[in-house]
């Protein structure tokens, strides 16, 4: 079920140039159904900044009933969130949309997770779930530059771990295909989030194989009532616009035109 | 007693507090959320004769206390309302104002008399004032004739009170507001959304695909207020004043302008409980304000 | 070379950065915190032939992003400006547009006649569209054949080039801005203030004694932006922009539009030093668009 | 001078219901000149609210480069200043307006200080400086009810204090002037700081004596630039209108019409 609590800021810290990770914990992490969800965040109760940012959920621990976000403080609203200090509460909308989904590997099959900057996130709490129930994890991360990659040992202690960044200064020098295209396509499922060029990218190289990919979309209600945020989808698919909040924000691949 | 109650053509209000059209789909997100039957009435999105995927992403863009939408009425069309989404409403004891919307007169007169028998629908919302599609819409709602004359033709297909939304993108919109009362309006809806932009610093290009969106949101509640006060004295059907509604006092303020009952748009998206909470601090905030029933605000800044 | 340099009819600026009308003074008070040569040009506050009180007290009011004003236009009347207003300004480096008010024509005629012949007066501001005086004022300002007259007749007696300033408040703002070019106008200055009113929620009186006042400030400048792009493409005559201007990137935002300099009002309440500071934040912000002169950014979004 | 500074929040208590004490520091403090200069304040740094909020120097400690301000939170802005914590920066404009004379009493004289509400708080360092200079200080302060009275102890330090309360909840029930009329008229000079109808009251009551009005309008700019917050004077002044900002706070009695 959807709610809004008012969460308890129980840890805040940089993470990379700009990138911060910040601990929630509060009730509404009870009602978080799978990885690759997200939330609605209300960053200061004055109304401007007005809208809620949408921001996915990096990881869960639900008998402490706490969450973690990663994000980049770029504009406006995410600066604000940034300058939030443990103690103080912020009010949050969520759980929000339709996440990965973690059975649709099976145990000893392998997995590729494609994440590109701050849709990496997302993989993390994925990455966690599958490597649980005994899949085998490898992870293409890619970024801008040496100095905004995050959670890099955190993936690595998951399964293996690809760094790339753009201008070479961590990692492989590239784009995530530039790994990818090395690896080969000896795997059950990929998963996917990140800018919508690397997914397209992402997505025309696996042609064929089974994926799952999240999307973006500038957002208004984040519940599916104000058709902000629709996503052409291919033609055969039933529907001719697909809602990202409520219907996504991931969809199997081939189901939005990208 | 029930302290809240308005009765309006067509409508007998619980409390004088409704989602305003666009804001709140056709009810089954919020309704997940809360009772529906709690609200006043329900505005439904715009509805069109035929189905309409509206404009290319994106759609909304942030502003100060406001928002920019162009979403392009993007609506299932006619019949897939009447047929999935007025049906799943009738389990929630509230009454429907339907939005509609079209292109040229033809087309709001079909949408109208079909949607008005719903028996749901106690009353149409006949948008003249939607800033985001090409033809059509705001025309309607800038020229007075224009607009009166849909509105005698909507009136006399419509087997429900009619409201005629206003555009606020005018010079005197007690003109327009004239015109559709003499055109046999029942009721006025006001204000949409004030034509705005935003460009992007890096590249220039506007923000919102469609170039130019609907400005809603706090940052517009002065001007609303402004043209409900306007409005209201000059002409003598009631209106439902909206525009920026985001607290308690805020409706407490366009009651007072004149409103007989109030729709609360973006602040749902800030909010989603906002409308719920709205209606159970009311009673406390006429006490406070020393009134008894609410139908005592209304209209007050006149009297003063 | 400097990169911030805009030369306009009658105005060389060394930077495209102005404080507006109204929300400076004559300059005293902010010459008492920075040096006013630094500033691209300071439109003062407008002036009529007598001497003005202005309007009875409260205001200002707050909203959401913005604020009202009903001022009244009070100001030491055209002996007082061309006495003791304008001369100590001679001290700075800077030119001055003087905004000029009157109720009717002949007015506008005699103060522009004479203000325009003070040695530091570089160009005139038609103030067609102040909301906050019962007559004259705003009704030039939205009707295009009465703008255009008064134009003509101020563009016969002035000595120096003239800018119009337009009112937000109309159904086509492009149409006015047509017949002010076609009256003679050298340049248009836009936005004034949205007639805007806010109710004392206990009292349900106007906040604002004079009942209505003018909205200004953040909330207001995506309406800016969309009137200066489509005025922009209408007419062949210099904008200068303003409305709601609080930071260096709208800045960006409203030359992208159309406008070839801008002019920051509000803002100066809410940070006094805001006009020096974007000044100052200017030449980093050209780097970061990978852009040498800023003259480049004027009506980008039409390019694309 | 005037300055723009960004004041360091070091200590934010409550001091009666609604009302707030804050202790700020930073080098504004070294411009104040007299005891009624105001500062004006932007609570958030956001655009919502816009307007800086005009709140009175309470008190002042040149050597710490402290200043304290008392306020009542009660609107949006001053509830969000409330919510301000210690180690939070807070953008102050000032000192601004010109403040009560101390030098219009001699050493040895009375004064009598009369204050109501939220007008108090300049009272305070006034008083501090007139005693300071061995004049004999009197105090009366009106309050609505015993729940908002605040620093009667630390006016009672300084001199004879007479509460007075609308609901006589707390000293004498009624208003400033009820006290006033008891102490008959046997001082130098008084000085006031209250709503409108107060300071009405009090000129009335003290007509013919040398007497120093503090008054409020709503403000734009505050330092004399915009023409919002001005007053309408008497006849035979000269001016046809003061500017409250930078013309007041303070003015001599008979000067504003009130
Ligand atoms: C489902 C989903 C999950 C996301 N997860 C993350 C995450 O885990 N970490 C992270 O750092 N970012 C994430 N994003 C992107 C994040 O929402 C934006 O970076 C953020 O909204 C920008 O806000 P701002 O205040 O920095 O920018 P501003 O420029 O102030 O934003 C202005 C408006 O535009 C919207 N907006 C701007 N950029 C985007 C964008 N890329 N996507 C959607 N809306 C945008 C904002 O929400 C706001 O309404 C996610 C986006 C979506 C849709
Ligand atoms: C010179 C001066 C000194 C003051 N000193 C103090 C003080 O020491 N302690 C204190 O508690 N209050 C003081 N006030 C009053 C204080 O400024 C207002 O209570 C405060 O601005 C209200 O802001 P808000 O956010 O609570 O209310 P809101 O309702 O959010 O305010 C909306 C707008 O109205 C203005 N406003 C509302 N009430 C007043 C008022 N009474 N006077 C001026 N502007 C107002 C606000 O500044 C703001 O611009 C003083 C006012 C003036 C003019
Ligand atoms: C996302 C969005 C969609 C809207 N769609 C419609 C619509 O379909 N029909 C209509 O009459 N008004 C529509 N509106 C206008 C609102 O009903 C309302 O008039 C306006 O937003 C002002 O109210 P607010 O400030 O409370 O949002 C829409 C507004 C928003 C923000
Ligand atoms: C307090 C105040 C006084 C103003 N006085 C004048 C004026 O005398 N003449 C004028 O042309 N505009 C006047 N304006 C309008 C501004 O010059 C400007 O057009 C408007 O405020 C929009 O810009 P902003 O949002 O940056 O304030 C005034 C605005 C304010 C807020
Ligand atoms: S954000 Fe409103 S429908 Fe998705
Ligand atoms: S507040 Fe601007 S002149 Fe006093």
């Amino acid at each position: 079920m959807i709610i809004q609590d008012r969460m308890k800021v129980i840890k805040q810290r940089q993470v990379a140039k700009n990138n911060f990770e910040m601990k929630l914990s509060g009730k509404l992490v009870g009602e978080i159904t799978s990885p690759g969800q997200f939330v609605h965040i209300r960053v200061a109760d004055s109304f401007e900044p007005l809208l809620r940012r949408p921001i996915s959920i990096a990881s869960i621990d639900k008998e402490a009933g706490e969450m973690t976000i990663i994000y980049r403080a770029e504009g406006r609203g995410t600066t604000i969130l940034s300058e939030r200090r443990v103690g103080d509460e912020v009010d949050v909308l969520g759980p929000l949309g339709n996440g990965f989904p973690v059975d649709e590997t099976a145990e000893g099959e392998t997995a590729i997770l494609i994440g590109g900057g701050i849709g990496v996130p997302p993989l993390y709490e994925l990455s966690k779930q599958l490597t649980a129930k005994g899949v085998k994890c490898v992870h293409v991360l890619g970024f801008q530059s040496a100095d905004v990659v995050f959670y890099e040992d955190e993936f690595k202690v998951l399964g293996e771990t690809h760094i790339v960044t753009v201008d070479g200064t961590h990692g492989t020098k590239g784009f995530v295909t530039t790994v990818m295209e090395k690896l080969g396509d000896d795997f059950a499922t990929y998963y996917s989030c990140g800018p919508m060029p690397m997914l397209n990218a992402v997505e025309t190289m696996y042609a064929g194989k089974k994926g799952f990919l999240s999307f973006e979309q500038r957002m208004g209600c984040g519940i599916g009532a104000c058709f902000a945020c629709v996503c052409q989808t291919t033609e055969g698919t039933e529907k001719a616009y697909v809602k990202v909040c409520s219907d996504g924000p991931v969809f199997p691949a081939g189901v939005v035109a990208i | 007693m029930n302290r809240l109650s308005v009765d309006l053509p067509g409508l007998q209000l619980k409390n004088p507090i409704m989602p305003a059209s666009g804001c709140f789909g056709f009810g089954k997100e919020y309704g997940n959320l809360y009772d529906l039957s709690l609200l006043g009435a329900i505005m439904i999105k715009a509805t069109t004769l035929e189905m309409r995927l509206g404009n290319p992403t994106p759609r909304v863009a942030e502003t100060a206390s406001g928002m920019l939408n162009a979403i392009g009425l993007q609506n299932p069309g006619l019949q897939g309302v009447l047929d999935r989404e007025l049906p799943w409403l009738e389990q929630f004891d509230v009454p429907i104002i339907a939005n509609v919307a079209g292109t040229e007169t033809a087309d709001y007169v079909e949408v109208a008399k079909m949607i008005s028998a719903a028996p749901n629908v106690k009353a149409l919302e006949l948008n003249i004032s939607c800033p985001n599609v090409k033809c059509g819409g705001i025309t309607f709602g800038t020229d007075p004739e224009i607009a009166k004359e849909l509105t005698k033709a909507v009136k006399a297909v419509s087997e429900v009170p009619v409201y005629v939304k206003l555009s606020p993108n005018v010079t005197d919109i007690t003109a327009i507001a004239r015109a559709v009362e003499a055109g046999g309006a029942d009721g006025i809806t006001m204000i949409n959304t004030l034509v705005g932009m935003r460009l992007d610093q890096r590249t220039g290009r506007p923000i919102i695909a469609n170039g130019t969106g609907g400005l809603s949101g706090p940052a517009v509640k002065p001007v609303a207020i402004r043209m409900v006060y306007e409005v209201s004295k000059a002409v003598n059907i009631p209106i439902i004043g909206m525009g920026g509604i985001a607290e308690t006092a805020d409706v407490i303020e366009f009651l007072s302008a004149g409103a007989s009952a109030v729709a609360v748009g973006t602040a749902n998206f800030v909010n989603p409980f906002i409308c719920p909470t709205i209606i159970k601090e009311l009673p406390a905030k006429l006490d406070e304000l020393g009134i008894n029933h609410i139908s005592e605000l209304i209209g007050r800044s006149h009297r003063l």
